[in-house]
C-alpha cells in the first residue's frame, strides 16, 4: 500500500470546506435578495445611512490583505521565509485594522440608535429594519470569519518561524490562505450589496 | 491473520483509549454503530409512546405539553441522529475505504472530530430536555411559533446546528476519499453502487447543510436579539423560513434514502449472483436524484400561501424527480430475472425495502399533485409517507445493510430463522401501523394532533397496535444480532453471500490495514462468473452456525 | 506535492491588487451616478468580476484541475437555483 | 348555479387517477418481484444469465412513466386551479385565526367563533389570516387548505352543496392547543341563513 496522502486531498478538502462557506451566506444572500425586491425604496434609505468611507476603506484593506497573504503563499513556495513571515504580519495587521473599523462603524450605528430590536427600528419602516437586521447578522458573521481567519493565518504564522511550513510542507498556509481569500470574496459582494445600493 | 480488533494501536492508545481516540474508520464505524443503535432504540421508544398516546381517544399516557415535546424529540432524533447519518456514517466509514481499495479516509482525524460532533449534538439534544422543557414545535421549527415559543428551542436548535456539522464533515471527508484514494487501477465505473451512492449523497451533504446551518442560526438570532427578520410585523416574510427550511430538509431526504438504495444495489446483485441490471443507468439516477432533489423543496409548501406559480413550478419539477427512483427499482427487479436467487435475511430485507419504498414513492405522486396535495397535506397520510420511505426505505435499508455486513464486521454470524421471524414481523406490524394512517389522512385527521374526533379511534388503534408489532420485530432482531456477538467466531464469514465487491475479498474481520496487498480490482464491479464457478452459498453456513 | 504547484510571481499579485482597486473605485464611481434599478446590477457585475479576479490569481484557481474548477461552478449554480428559484413564489405572489 | 365545477370532484379525479396508476404499479412490480424469486431461486435455477443491461429496456421504462408522470402533474393542477380560481358571486367571509380559534367575520359584520355558518349551493371565499403563529384552516368535506399567516391574506372557497354539518381543524403546529382548535361548519337553507346572519346575538 502507498501513502495516500498527498497535498492536494487537503486542498480539495479545504475547498470543499470553503463551499459550504459559500453557501452558508448564500441563505443569507437568498434573505437580501428576497427583501432587496420588496422594500427597494427602504434599502435604498438605509445603505445610504451607512458610512461609504468605512466601507471604501475596509474593502481596500483587505484586498491589501489579500495581496499579502497571496505574496506569503508565493514566498513559502519560493521558500523565501521572511517575506512570507511579512505577508503573514501584514494580512494580520490588515484584519485587526478591519475589526477596528467595524467596531467604530458598529459603534456609530448603536449611537444613533440603530441596532437590532432598538425603539428606532422597531418603529420605522419594516423595509428599514430588514436592512439594518440583515446589515447586523451579515456583517456580524463576516466579522466572525474574519476573526477564524485571523486564528488561522496567526498559527500559520507560528508554524513558519518553527520551520513546521516548508516550501515542501506548507498546506496549512496555503489552506489558511484561500479561507482569508474567501473572506475577502464575501466581502466583495457585501459591500456594494449593503453600502452601494443608493 | 489479525483482525483489526487485536491489533493493538501504539503505544498510549490501550484499552478505553483505542476506542475513544482511534483514527482506525473501522473502529469509528463501530462507534457510529452502537450510538447510532442507541439513539434509534430512544427514539422508537418514543414513537411508541406517540401510538400508545394516540391509540386511544383522551389523554392517556402523555399531557399535551408532554405529547408535543415527545413527537418534537422523535423528529429530531430520529431524523438528525438516526436516519442521516445511519448508512453514510456507519456503513460509509466502514466499507467505503475498503470498496475502494484505500487503508482508511483521507482524513482520519476529522472523522473521529464528526463522531465527537456527533455524539456532542445528541447530549445537547437531551440536556435541552432537562433544563427548560424540551421544544415543541416539532423539528420543523416553524417560525413564528419557534420564535415565540417558551420553551427550550435555542438548545435544540444548537443540538441540529453541531449535528448538521458531523454530516457536512462526513460528506466533504468522503468526496475527498473517493476522489483521492481510489486504488490506481480504479476509474470511476467500477466504483461498487454503494459507493456512488454515498458520492452523491456527500455532495448534498456538503451544499445543503449550510443552508440549515444559517438558517437555525437566524432562528436563534432572533430568540436572543429580536432582530424581526421573520417577523412579519416588522417586515419579515414568515414563508421565507419556510424556503430556506426546505431548501435543506427536502435535499436532506435524499441524504437520507440515497445511501439506502445503494445498499439495496449491493444485496441485490449478489443475492441473484448476478450483475446488477443497468449499472450506468443507476449511478446516473443516483447523481440525477441528488440534482434534480435540490430544485423540488417548495412541494412543502403547497397551502402555505407562496405563488401559483411556484405551485405550478415545483409540482412539475416533483414529478421530474420520481422518474430516477422509478429506475431503480425497475433495475433492481430486473436483476432478479433469470438468477440464482438465494434468500437470506439482507435480501429478504431488502425485498420489503423495494416494496415498502416503492409505496412510500407511490403515495408522494399523490403529495406532488398540487390539487390532491390540498386535501392530505398535513394530516396523518403525509406521515404515513415518509415513514414508508424514510422508515420502509432507509430504515429497511440499515437492516438490510446490518444482516448483510454484520459478518463482515465482527467475523460472526446471526442466527438466520430468527432473523426471518423478525423481518416479518417488522414488515406486518409495519403495515398495520402505517397502512390505517394513509386511511386516517384521507378521512381528515391532521397530524400533530394530540386528541382527535370519535371518527379517527378504529384507525389510531390499529396503527397502535401496529407499532407495537413493530417495536417486537426490532427488539427481536436486535438481541438476535447482538447475541451473535457472544459466540465464537463462526467460520466461513470471509464471504458469506458470494460476494465480489473488495470487502468480501479479505478476512472478516478485517485486518488493521484492510489490504496486505494491494488489492485487484475488477474490470467490472458485478462480475460474478468465477463465483458461479465456484458454487457454495449462505444456506450451507446458516447450518454450521446453527446452535 | 505542494512545491509542484503552480508558483503566481510577485508581480502577477500586483497587477491583481493594482486590478482590483481599480475596480473598486469604478464601482464607487458608478454608485455615485443614479440609475435607478440597473444600479444594484452594475454593483453585483463589478463585484463578480472582482470575485472572478481574486478567485482566479490569488486563489490559483486558474491553475487548478478540473475537479475542483467543476465543483466550485456546480456551488455557484446552486447559489443561483437558491436564490433564483425563490423568486417563482416571491416574484408572482 | 349549477354552471359551477365544484374543486372536490376534481381534486377527487387527481386522486383516484394517480392512487389508481400507482396501485397497477406497485401490484406489478411485487408479484414480479415475488415470482422471479421464486422462480429463479437457487436451488431450481442455480446458473445465472449474466445480462448487464438493455438500453432498449431501459429507455422504454424512462419515457413511459415520464408520460405518466406528467399525466398526472397535469390531473393534480387541474384540480389546484379549480380550488383557486374562486366564481363570481361568492360569499366572502374574513377568517382570523388566533392561539386557539377561529373568528369568522360575515359582510354584516357579524362575528363567530369556531363555527361557520354558510348557504347552501352558494360558493363561499374565505379570506384568511392570523393573529399570531402559523395556523391552517382544513375543512377535509370541501377539500380545502390553507394556511393563516400573520401579515398575509390568503384565501380559499368551496361549494357546499349538501346541508349538513361539517367540521374543520388547525393543521399546521400552533402549540399545545393545535389538537382543540377544531370548529364546525354548518351548512344550512340559504332563508335559515339571512335570517341568521341578520340577526344581533351581541357581539
Amino acid at each position: 500500500m502507498t501513502a495516500q496522502t498527498d497535498a492536494s486531498g487537503k486542498k480539495l478538502g479545504m475547498w470543499l470546506f470553503l463551499y459550504t462557506e459559500i453557501v452558508l451566506f448564500g441563505g443569507l444572500f437568498v434573505l437580501y435578495a428576497v427583501y432587496f425586491a420588496g422594500y427597494t425604496e427602504d434599502f435604498i434609505a438605509g445603505a445610504k445611512e451607512l458610512d461609504l468611507f468605512f466601507g471604501v476603506v475596509n474593502t481596500i484593506i483587505l484586498l491589501i490583505s489579500s495581496f499579502c497573504v497571496a505574496a506569503g503563499v508565493t514566498a513559502m513556495q519560493k521558500a523565501n521565509k521572511n517575506i512570507a513571515l511579512a505577508g503573514l504580519v501584514g494580512a494580520l495587521a490588515c484584519g485587526a485594522v478591519f475589526m477596528v473599523n467595524k467596531y467604530i462603524e458598529w459603534g456609530h450605528k448603536f449611537a444613533h440608535g440603530i441596532y437590532p430590536g432598538s425603539d428606532r427600528l422597531m418603529d420605522g419602516p419594516p423595509g428599514q429594519n430588514l436592512f439594518f437586521g440583515l446589515y447586523f447578522v451579515v456583517t456580524g458573521l463576516h466579522g466572525l470569519h474574519i476573526v477564524i481567519g485571523m486564528t488561522l493565518l496567526a498559527v500559520s504564522l507560528v508554524l513558519v518561524t518553527r520551520q513546521k511550513i516548508t516550501a515542501q510542507n506548507n498546506a496549512v498556509l496555503d489552506n489558511s490562505g484561500l479561507y482569508w481569500h474567501l473572506v475577502d470574496l464575501i466581502w466583495i459582494f457585501i459591500f456594494p450589496l449593503f453600502y452601494l445600493v443608493v | 491473520m489479525t483482525s483489526f480488533y487485536q491489533t493493538p494501536e501504539p503505544a498510549g492508545f490501550a484499552g478505553i483509549r483505542s476506542w475513544l481516540i482511534t483514527f482506525d474508520h473501522k473502529r469509528i464505524a463501530l462507534l457510529y454503530l452502537f450510538s447510532i443503535l442507541f439513539w434509534f432504540l430512544l427514539a422508537v421508544t418514543l414513537g411508541g409512546l406517540i401510538r400508545l398516546e394516540l391509540m386511544f381517544p383522551g389523554k392517556t399516557v402523555l399531557s399535551a405539553q408532554m405529547y408535543n415535546s415527545v413527537f418534537t424529540l422523535h423528529g429530531v432524533i430520529m431524523i438528525f441522529l438516526f436516519i442521516i447519518p445511519a448508512l453514510p456514517a456507519v456503513f460509509g466509514n466502514f466499507f467505503l475505504p475498503i470498496h475502494i481499495g484505500a487503508e482508511d479516509v483521507y482524513f482520519p482525524r476529522l472523522n473521529l472530530l464528526s463522531w465527537y460532533l456527533y455524539m456532542a449534538g445528541g447530549i445537547v439534544a437531551i440536556v435541552s430536555l432537562f433544563s427548560d422543557g424540551f421544544p415543541d414545535t416539532g423539528w420543523t421549527f416553524y417560525v413564528p411559533f419557534s420564535i415565540s415559543t417558551n420553551t427550550n428551542v435555542s438548545t435544540a436548535v444548537f443540538a441540529a446546528f453541531i449535528l448538521g456539522f458531523s454530516s457536512m464533515l462526513t460528506g466533504l471527508n468522503f468526496i475527498t476519499t473517493i476522489h483521492k484514494m481510489r486504488a490506481k487501477t480504479m476509474g470511476w465505473l467500477q466504483l461498487p453502487l454503494f459507493t456512488w451512492s454515498l458520492y452523491a449523497t456527500a455532495w448534498v451533504q456538503l451544499l445543503a447543510t449550510p443552508v440549515i446551518t444559517i438558517t437555525l442560526v437566524l432562528v436563534v438570532v432572533e430568540r436572543f436579539f429580536n432582530v424581526g427578520l421573520f417577523d412579519p410585523a416588522r417586515g419579515g416574510d414568515p414563508i421565507l423560513y419556510q424556503h430556506l427550511f426546505w431548501m435543506y430538509s427536502h435535499p436532506a431526504v435524499y441524504i437520507m434514502i440515497l445511501p439506502g438504495m445503494g445498499v439495496i444495489s449491493e444485496i441485490i446483485p449478489v443475492s441473484a449472483r448476478k450483475s446488477i441490471f443497468g449499472y450506468k443507468a443507476i449511478v446516473a439516477s443516483s447523481l440525477a436524484i441528488a440534482i434534480a432533489g435540490s430544485l423540488v423543496w417548495a412541494h412543502h409548501m403547497y397551502t402555505s400561501g407562496m405563488s401559483e406559480t411556484a405551485v405550478f413550478v415545483f409540482s412539475l419539477l416533483t414529478f421530474v424527480v420520481a422518474i430516477p427512483s422509478a429506475i431503480k427499482v425497475f433495475s433492481w427487479v430486473a436483476t432478479l430475472y433469470k438468477g440464482a436467487i438465494e434468500m437470506t435475511p439482507p435480501l429478504l430485507f431488502s425485498l420489503c425495502f423495494i416494496y415498502l419504498f416503492s409505496v412510500g414513492g407511490l403515495t408522494g405522486l399523490v403529495l406532488g399533485a398540487a390539487g390532491a396535495n390540498i386535501h392530505v397535506h398535513d394530516t396523518h397520510f403525509v406521515v404515513a409517507h415518509f415513514h414508508f420511505t424514510m422508515f420502509g426505505g432507509t430504515g429497511f435499508a440499515f437492516f438490510a445493510a446490518l444482516h448483510y455486513w454484520w459478518p463482515k464486521m465482527f467475523g460472526k454470524m446471526y442466527d438466520f430463522k430468527k432473523a426471518y421471524i423478525a423481518a416479518i414481523l417488522v414488515t406486518a406490524g409495519f403495515m398495520l401501523h402505517y397502512v390505517p394512517m394513509f386511511v386516517l389522512g384521507l378521512q381528515g385527521m391532521p397530524r400533530r394532533y394530540y386528541d382527535y374526533l370519535p371518527q379517527y379511534a378504529a384507525g389510531n388503534f390499529f396503527a397502535g397496535f401496529g407499532a407495537l408489532c413493530m417495536i417486537a420485530g426490532i427488539g427481536l432482531m436486535m438481541v438476535n444480532l447482538l447475541a451473535s456477538l457472544t459466540r465464537e467466531r463462526t467460520a466461513g464469514t470471509d464471504d458469506p453471500w458470494g460476494g465480489v465487491t473488495l470487502e468480501w475479498t479479505i478476512p472478516s474481520p478485517p485486518p488493521l490495514h484492510n489490504f496486505d496487498k494491494d488489492p485487484e480490482v475488477m474490470d467490472y464491479p458485478y462480475d460474478f462468473t468465477k463465483v458461479v464457478a465456484a458454487g457454495s452459498g449462505a444456506a450451507s453456513m446458516d447450518s454450521e452456525t446453527g446452535k | 506535492m505542494a512545491s509542484e504547484s503552480h508558483i503566481v510571481e510577485y508581480k502577477t499579485l500586483g497587477l491583481t491588487l493594482a486590478a482590483l482597486l481599480v475596480l473598486t473605485g469604478v464601482t464607487v464611481g458608478a454608485a455615485s451616478i443614479d440609475l435607478g434599478w440597473i444600479n444594484v446590477w452594475i454593483a453585483l457585475m463589478i463585484a463578480s468580476v472582482k470575485a472572478g479576479i481574486v478567485l482566479l490569481v490569488f486563489m490559483h484557481m486558474r491553475w487548478e484541475g478540473r475537479t475542483l474548477q467543476w465543483s466550485f461552478l456546480a456551488t455557484v449554480l446552486f447559489l443561483a437555483v437558491m436564490i433564483g428559484f425563490i423568486f417563482w413564489d416571491v416574484a408572482f405572489r | 348555479m349549477t354552471d359551477i365545477i365544484n374543486p372536490v370532484a376534481l381534486v377527487d379525479r387527481s386522486f383516484y387517477f394517480i392512487i389508481g396508476f400507482s396501485f397497477v404499479f406497485l401490484f406489478a412490480i411485487t408479484l414480479v418481484m415475488i415470482y422471479f424469486v421464486i422462480r429463479y431461486r437457487r436451488s431450481r435455477h442455480p446458473k445465472p444469465a449474466d445480462i448487464r443491461g438493455n438500453w432498449k429496456l431501459e429507455t422504454a421504462w424512462i419515457f413511459i412513466p415520464t408520460l405518466i408522470a406528467l399525466a398526472m402533474f397535469v390531473s393534480g393542477w387541474q384540480a389546484y386551479t379549480g380550488l383557486r380560481n374562486v366564481p363570481e358571486g361568492a360569499l366572502e367571509v374574513d377568517v382570523i385565526a388566533q392561539s386557539f380559534s377561529w373568528i369568522f367575520i360575515y359582510p354584516t359584520g357579524k362575528e363567530t367563533e369556531n363555527e361557520l355558518q354558510v348557504p347552501v349551493n352558494t360558493p363561499v371565499k374565505l379570506n384568511i389570516t392570523s393573529m399570531d403563529v402559523i395556523h391552517s384552516l382544513y375543512i377535509p368535506a370541501f377539500r380545502v387548505k390553507v394556511d393563516a399567516v400573520n401579515g398575509l391574506t390568503t384565501y380559499a372557497w368551496f361549494l357546499p352543496e349538501t346541508i349538513g354539518e361539517y367540521f374543520l381543524q388547525c393543521t399546521e403546529f400552533c402549540g399545545v392547543g393545535h389538537a382543540d382548535m377544531t370548529g364546525v361548519v354548518r351548512v344550512v337553507s340559504e332563508d335559515a341563513f339571512e335570517e341568521w346572519v341578520e340577526e344581533d346575538d351581541g357581539w
